[in-house]
C-alpha cells in the first residue's frame, strides 16, 4: 500500500501547482533567504561530508534540481555588468538610425534556444521599438521559425503593439536556404537570387521593406544568432571580410570562444556569448527578459556543481588524515 | 599528506605553464591591407584549362584583375562561355568580390569550350577577350594524393609485413594494456554472481570500424560467456548490428562447442532513436541489475546517462571509445576504458592471435613515423628560421607539401 | 564455400573503396554514392528484422503474462499506432505541386512526433545535467597526479567560463585571469591531447582495416 | 480541449515521467519508456519505408531508372533471408559487403583527416609561431608539440613502459588528463542549459507559473 503514496503526493503537488497564483514571484527578501537558504543547506551537507556521511547521488540531484528551478520565482537581479563585447554590439546597434534595414540571420535550432532565444527576442523588441527595418533569414532549417516565435512573444508587449508594425514593411521573414556559406556569397551579388521568395511563398519583388535591397550594400547591420556551422565565422569570412558589411553576433557558449579571434581583430562587430552574454544583451538594451532569470538559474546550477566538487575533495582529505592517524 | 603533495605538482605543473604565458608581452597578429590606388585598367587576361584531379565535367577558368574591382560601382566579374561545338554562348556566373578562379562544374566533356571574363562596372561590360578551346576531361589518378598512397603504402606494408612474420612464428613483443584484464575479470564476476552481463556496441551502424571493433571484443567475451554458461544481454540501435552481433555471439557458442545453449533473443533491438535506446539501456541497468556493462564502440553524449546508471547499480564497467569527447565520461564514471586507439588493439590482444598481434606492430610504425616527422620537422623549422638555412626550408616545405591532404 | 564466399566480397570490397580514393575516374567517382544509397536501403530491409525481434519479444513477454506484460502491450500499441498514422499520411503528389508528407506540420505522425517524441528524447537528454554533477562529485577528486590534473582542469574551464571567475580575478592584469587561463587550456594542452588521440585511433583504424580486409578479423562473419 | 492543449499535457506528463528516473525506477517511468520505445521505433520505421524504401528505392529504380540502386534491393533481400532458417546464412553476404566497404573507407578517410591532418598541423602550428607569433603563442605551439609526442608515445605497443620511456609515457597520460579535464569541464557547463530547457518548459508552458 506505502508506495501508492507517492502517486497521492505527486498529483496533490501538480494540483497545488495549478491553483497557485500566476505568475507565482516572491519578494526579493524571500528570495535572498531562499538563496541563504541553499547557501546553509550546502554547508551542512558539508559538515556531514567532513564527519564521514557520504551524500547520496539523490542529495545531488536534488540540489541541482532546486538551484535551477528556484530562481524562476526569484524577484532579484544578479549584478550584471555588460562586458566590452557586448557593449560594442549594442553601441552598433544604437548607432543605427531609425528606418535602417538590419538583416537578421538565425543560425540554430531548439536545443540551443535557452542561450539564444532571449537574445533574439530583446533584438527584436528593440529593433522594433527604435523602427529599424528587419530582414530575417536561415542558414539552419528551424532558424527562421524560431524568429517567427520571437516576434509573436515581443508583438505582444503593449508598446510594441500600438505601434501597429506590418509584415512586409517593418519586418520580413526570408525562410531558410540551404548552401551554407555559398548562400552568404551569393548574397554579395544578389538577395533576390538566392531568397527568390519569402516564407509565406511571396515574391521578393512585391515585398515593398525589401524594395532596392539588392545585396549587402544596401544592409546597414546584419545580427548573428549562431550555434555552430554555418555560422558566425562564415558570416565574418565572407560578408565581413568580402563585402564589408558590419556583423555582430550572439553565440552559444560552446561556439563562442572559436569566434573571439575576430573580435580582438574587430572584424566582428561585438559578441554576446552564452547564457551570461544574453543577460547582459538584455541589460544593454533594457529588454529583461528569459536570460536574465536563466543566468540566475545557470550561475545557481554552477556554483552548486562546483560546491559538490569542493565537498568531495574536502571528504578526500579527512580519509586521508584518518587513514594516516590509524597507521601511525 | 600525500594528497597535498599530489595537489601541490599538479598545480606547479600546470601554473608554471599558465605563468609563463601571462606574463609575456601581447602584440595583434593581425594587419590591415593596405588601401586602393588605381590608376589606368588595362584589359582582363582568361586562361581555361581542364580542371585538375576530377571526375570530368568541369573547366577551371582563371583571369587576373588589372584594378577593376577597386573602382566604385564594380559588382563583380562575368564569366561567359561559348560552346564552340554547338556555337552558343551564354553567362555562367557572377562571382563575389576577390575571386580569380572558377570551377565551371555544368560542362560536357563530349564538347569544347572557350571563356571570357567580364568587369560589370556601373551597369557596363568590359568584356576581355577570349580564352583557348577547352575540353573537360576523366583522371584516371588524383596527383594531389600521391604522398597519401606512398605514406599509407608504407604503413599498410609495416602492418602486413608484421602479421606474415607473426605467421611464420616470430614472437613479438607487446605491452600489456591495463583495462584488458579487466574484461575477463568482468566476466568472471559475472559468472560467480549469477548475474547477466550488458554489452552495448555503441549507438553507431556498421559503416563504423568502431562498431565492428566492439563487436569483435564482443566475440572473445562470448566465448567466455558460452563456456561459463553466463547470461548476455545485449540491446542494439541498428537492424543491422543486430543481425551481425548474432553472428559473433552464435559463432562462440559453436566453437565453445554449446550450439544449442546459444538464444537469437540474447541481442534485440530497442529503437534507432539515441536517447529511446538510452531510456531503454537504463531500464534494463537498474531492472536486471547486471554485474558488468561493457560500452564499446562509438557514443555521443548518451555515454554519461549510461556510465553513471551502471555506476549506481554497483556494475562493474568496462568502456572503450574513439570519440574524443565522450571519454572523459568514460573515464569518470567507469572502472577501467580502452582510450582511443585501445579499443581497436583490445581484440587483437584478447584473440592471442599471432597475426592479429602483428597488426598492432605494424601501427607502431605508423605512430613512430608520426613522432619522427614531428620531431624533425620542429628541428628542420627552428633551424631555419634561426639561421636561414636553406636545407632545413627544404625539409620544411618537404614535410609540408608530405602531409598535407589536398 | 559457405565460409570462403563473404571473405571473398569482404576483400573485394575493400580494395575497391581504397582504389575509389585515389581514382576521381568515372564508375569509382559514383562509389561512395552508391554505397551510401545502398546502405540505406539495405537498413531499410534490415530495420523489418530489428522490428521483429521488438515486437517478438513483446508479443513473448505477454503470451508468458510474465511480470511486466502490460508495459510490452505499451511498446505494441504505440509503435503500432505511429506506423499506421505515417502509412496514412504518406507521401502524396510525388511528381505534383504541392506534394505532400508525413511529416508536414499538421498531420497525426507530426502530432505525435511534437508532443510525444520530442519531449521524451529533449528530456531523455536534459536528465544528463543532473548525472554530470553527480559524476562531477565523485570522480573529480585529487586521488592521484593523473585524477589531481583531471580535476584541476576541468575547474580552471568550469570557474573560467562562468561570470563568477571575472569577479574572483578581475583584479588580474588580463593576462592573468580566469577565462583566459580557461582559454588558454583548452586551446593548448587540450589540443594537443586531442592530437595525439586523434592520431592513435588513425593508425588503429588503419590497423583493424586491414584485418578486416585480409580476413583476420572475421568474428561477425561466423556463425 | 483542444489538441494543443492535450499536447502541451501530454508532453509534460512524459517530462515528468522521464525525470522521475533519477529519483528510482518505477512504474511511471517505465510506462514512459515503453511509449519512447514504441513511438521511436515505429517512427524510424515508417521514416525508412517511406524516405529509404519508396522514395530512394522504388521511385529511384520504377520512376528514374536509376538501376544501379537494384544492389541495394538484392542486398536488402538477402538481408531478409535471416528469417528463413535454412538460407538463413546469405545474409551474411550483404554484412560482408559493408563491413568491407566501411573498413575500405573509413581507413582512407581516418588516414588523411586523423593521422596525416594532425601531424600537419602540428608542424604547422610550430612554423605559424617562428614566422607571426608571439612568445606566448610559441610557448602555447610548444606545449602542444609536447603533449602530442608524448601522448602518441603512451599509444605506443612495442615497448615496455619502463625507466625513461615509462616516464615520458607518464607525461603523456598527465597531457591526456588535462585534455578529458578541459573537455569535461566544458561541456558541465553546457549541459545544464538542456536541463534549464526543459524546466522553463514545465514551468511556463504547462503550469504558466512564470511569464
Amino acid at each position: 500500500m506505502k508506495k501508492y503514496y507517492y502517486w497521492f503526493i505527486l498529483i496533490a503537488l501538480i494540483i497545488v501547482l495549478i491553483l497557485l497564483p500566476k505568475p507565482l514571484i516572491v519578494s526579493p527578501t524571500v528570495s535572498t533567504t531562499l538563496t541563504v537558504l541553499l547557501g546553509l543547506a550546502l554547508v551542512v551537507v558539508l559538515v556531514l561530508t567532513l564527519r564521514g556521511h557520504m551524500i547520496g547521488r539523490r542529495t545531488v540531484f536534488l540540489f541541482i534540481g532546486m538551484s535551477l528551478t528556484l530562481p524562476f520565482f526569484m524577484n532579484f537581479q544578479m549584478p550584471i555588468k555588460v562586458s566590452p563585447e557586448v557593449q560594442t554590439l549594442f553601441d552598433a546597434m544604437a548607432k543605427l538610425p531609425s528606418g535602417s534595414k538590419v538583416l537578421a540571420a538565425f543560425d540554430y535550432d531548439p536545443p540551443s534556444a535557452p542561450e539564444l532565444q532571449p537574445q533574439a527576442e530583446a533584438f527584436m523588441a528593440y529593433a522594433f521599438k527604435h523602427d529599424l527595418k528587419v530582414i530575417i533569414m536561415g542558414l539552419w532549417p528551424q532558424g527562421p521559425q524560431q524568429a517567427n516565435m520571437a516576434i509573436a512573444k515581443v508583438l505582444q508587449q503593449p508598446g510594441i503593439r500600438a505601434k501597429n508594425l506590418r509584415y512586409g514593411v517593418d519586418y520580413v521573414n526570408l525562410g531558410f536556404q540551404s548552401g551554407n556559406e555559398f548562400v552568404i556569397q551569393r548574397m554579395g551579388t544578389s538577395f533576390s537570387g538566392m531568397f527568390p521568395r519569402d516564407i509565406y511563398n511571396t515574391d521578393y519583388d512585391k515585398i515593398p521593406l525589401l524594395n532596392g535591397v539588392e545585396n549587402f550594400s544596401n544592409i546597414d547591420f546584419v545580427f548573428n544568432l549562431s550555434a555552430g556551422y554555418p555560422g558566425t565565422v562564415e558570416w565574418v569570412q565572407i560578408a565581413v571580410d568580402r563585402y564589408g558589411v558590419k556583423v555582430g553576433a550572439g553565440n552559444t557558449a560552446v561556439q563562442a570562444p572559436s569566434v573571439y579571434p575576430y573580435l580582438s581583430s574587430h572584424k566582428l562587430t561585438g559578441l554576446a556569448g552564452g547564457m551570461s552574454g544574453a543577460a547582459e544583451f538584455e541589460q544593454a538594451t533594457k529588454e529583461i527578459g528569459k536570460a536574465n532569470t536563466y543566468i540566475l538559474s545557470q550561475s545557481f546550477s554552477h556554483m552548486v556543481v562546483i560546491a559538490f566538487i569542493i565537498i568531495g575533495n574536502a571528504a578526500l582529505f579527512v580519509s586521508y588524515r584518518k587513514s594516516k592517524q590509524k597507521g601511525a | 599528506m600525500i594528497a597535498l603533495l599530489r595537489i601541490a605538482k599538479s598545480v606547479v605543473f600546470i601554473s608554471s605553464l599558465l605563468f609563463v604565458m601571462s606574463i609575456l608581452p601581447t602584440h595583434s597578429v593581425y594587419s590591415q591591407d593596405a588601401g586602393p590606388s588605381v590608376s589606368d585598367l588595362g584589359s582582363i587576361t582568361v586562361r581555361a584549362h581542364d580542371t585538375d584531379n576530377d571526375a570530368g565535367g568541369a573547366i577551371t577558368v582563371e583571369w587576373d584583375d588589372p584594378g577593376y574591382e577597386k573602382l566604385a560601382g564594380f559588382v563583380g566579374f562575368l564569366i561567359w562561355r561559348t560552346n564552340t561545338l554547338a556555337g552558343t554562348n551564354d553567362s555562367v556566373e557572377v562571382t563575389p568580390f576577390g575571386t580569380r578562379t572558377y570551377d565551371d562544374r555544368s560542362v560536357s566533356d563530349d564538347s569544347t569550350y572557350s571563356y571570357s571574363v567580364a568587369a560589370l562596372v556601373n551597369g557596363e561590360r568590359l568584356m576581355s577577350a577570349p580564352s583557348v578551346q577547352v575540353r573537360s576531361s576523366k583522371q584516371w589518378f588524383d596527383g594531389r594524393l600521391t604522398w597519401v598512397l606512398i605514406l599509407g603504402l608504407i604503413i599498410c606494408g609495416a602492418v602486413i609485413y608484421f602479421i606474415e612474420s607473426a605467421k611464420r612464428g616470430t614472437k613479438l613483443f607487446l605491452r600489456r594494456i591495463a583495462g584488458l584484464e579487466a574484461i575477463d575479470e568482468a566476466v568472471g564476476r559475472a559468472t560467480e554472481m549469477g548475474r547477466p552481463i550488458l554489452f552495448v556496441a555503441g549507438i553507431q551502424d556498421m559503416d563504423d570500424v568502431q562498431t565492428i571493433a566492439g563487436l569483435t571484443i564482443l566475440g572473445s567475451i562470448a566465448r567466455t560467456v558460452a563456456e561459463y554458461d553466463t547470461k548476455i544481454n545485449m540491446p542494439v540501435r541498428a537492424s543491422l548490428v543486430m543481425t551481425a552481433a548474432r553472428e559473433t555471439i552464435k559463432q562462440a557458442y559453436i566453437t565453445a562447442g554449446r550450439p544449442d545453449a546459444y538464444n537469437d533473443d540474447m541481442v534485440h533491438y530497442v529503437t534507432d532513436e539515441q536517447f529511446g535506446f538510452v531510456a531503454a539501456v537504463d531500464g534494463i541497468m537498474v531492472r536486471e541489475r547486471p554485474a558488468a556493462c561493457f560500452f564499446l564502440g562509438a557514443f555521443f553524449a548518451e555515454s554519461l546517462i549510461m556510465a553513471e546508471t551502471g555506476n549506481s547499480i554497483g556494475a562493474i564497467q568496462v568502456a572503450g571509445t574513439a570519440m574524443p569527447a565522450q571519454l572523459p565520461f568514460f573515464v569518470a564514471a567507469c572502472d577501467y576504458t580502452l582510450i582511443g586507439e585501445e579499443l581497436f588493439a583490445a581484440s587483437a590482444y584478447l584473440s592471442e592471435e599471432p597475426r592479429q598481434l602483428g597488426s598492432l606492430k605494424g601501427a607502431d610504425v605508423g605512430k613512430a613515423i608520426a613522432m619522427i616527422v614531428i620531431l624533425v620537422g620542429v628541428i628542420a623549422t627552428t633551424i631555419a628560421s634561426a639561421w636561414n638555412s636553406e636545407s632545413m626550408l627544404w625539409i620544411e616545405n618537404l614535410l609540408r607539401q608530405m602531409f598535407s591532404t589536398g | 564455400m559457405k565460409r570462403e564466399i563473404p571473405l571473398i566480397i569482404t576483400f573485394v570490397a575493400g580494395v575497391a573503396f581504397v582504389l575509389q580514393y585515389f581514382i576521381p575516374h568515372y564508375p569509382f567517382s559514383r562509389f561512395e554514392n552508391i554505397f551510401s544509397d545502398w546502405f540505406a536501403i539495405v537498413g531499410a530491409f534490415a530495420i523489418w528484422l530489428g522490428a521483429l525481434s521488438l515486437m517478438k519479444l513483446s508479443l513473448l513477454n505477454i503470451s508468458k503474462k510474465s511480470h511486466d506484460w502490460p508495459i510490452s502491450l505499451v511498446i505494441i500499441i504505440c509503435f503500432l499506432s505511429i506506423v499506421i498514422a505515417g502509412a496514412i499520411d504518406g507521401y502524396h503528389g510525388l511528381n505534383n505541386v504541392p506534394a505532400t508528407s508525413f511529416r508536414d506540420p499538421g498531420t497525426n505522425f507530426d502530432w505525435l512526433y511534437q508532443n510525444v517524441y520530442t519531449p521524451l528524447s529533449s528530456t531523455m537528454f536534459a536528465i544528463l545535467a543532473f548525472f554530470v554533477a553527480s559524476a562531477s562529485y565523485r570522480a573529480f577528486r585529487a586521488r592521484n597526479t593523473a585524477a589531481t590534473l583531471l580535476l584541476f582542469s576541468a575547474f580552471f574551464v568550469m570557474i573560467g567560463r562562468v561570470p563568477v571567475g571575472d569577479y574572483l580575478s578581475g583584479w588580474l592584469p588580463e593576462r592573468m585571469q580566469l577565462s583566459h587561463w580557461a582559454n588558454w587550456l583548452m586551446a593548448f594542452p587540450n589540443t594537443a591531447g586531442q592530437r595525439a588521440v586523434m592520431i592513435g585511433i588513425a593508425l588503429g583504424t588503419v590497423s583493424t582495416s586491414l584485418r578486416i580486409m585480409l580476413g583476420i578479423e572475421r568474428s561477425h562473419l561466423e556463425g | 480541449m483542444d489538441s494543443a492543449l492535450i499536447g502541451t499535457w501530454l508532453a509534460a506528463l512524459l517530462t515528468l515521467g522521464i525525470m522521475s528516473f533519477i529519483y528510482k525506477d518505477n512504474l511511471y517511468y517505465k510506462v514512459c519508456e515503453a511509449i519512447f520505445i514504441g513511438i521511436s521505433a515505429g517512427y524510424w520505421f515508417i521514416t525508412y519505408f517511406w524516405d529509404s524504401l519508396y522514395r530512394k528505392a522504388w521511385v529511384g529504380i520504377v520512376h528514374q531508372g536509376d538501376y544501379i540502386l537494384l544492389g541495394g534491393v538484392i542486398l536488402g533481400a538477402m538481408m531478409l533471408t535471416r528469417l528463413f532458417g535454412k538460407i538463413g546464412w546469405i545474409a551474411r553476404w550483404p554484412l560482408a559487403f559493408i563491413v568491407g566497404a566501411t573498413a575500405g573507407l573509413k581507413m582512407m578517410v581516418y588516414f588523411t583527416t586523423n593521422a596525416m591532418a594532425q601531424v600537419h598541423g602540428t608542424v604547422n602550428d610550430m612554423m605559424a609561431a617562428f614566422s607571426g607569433g608571439d612568445l606566448y603563442d610559441l610557448i602555447g605551439r610548444l606545449v602542444i608539440l609536447i603533449g602530442t609526442v608524448t601522448g602518441l608515445i603512451y599509444f605506443y605497443f612495442s615497448k615496455e613502459h619502463k625507466g625513461v620511456f615509462g616516464g615520458v609515457a607518464k607525461v603523456g597520460t598527465w597531457f591526456l588528463m588535462i585534455t578529458f579535464g578541459a573537455s569535461f569541464g566544458y561541456t558541465v557547463m553546457s549541459r545544464m542549459s538542456l536541463l534549464l530547457g526543459r524546466i522553463d518548459f514545465l514551468l511556463t508552458d504547462w503550469l504558466k507559473l512564470v511569464k
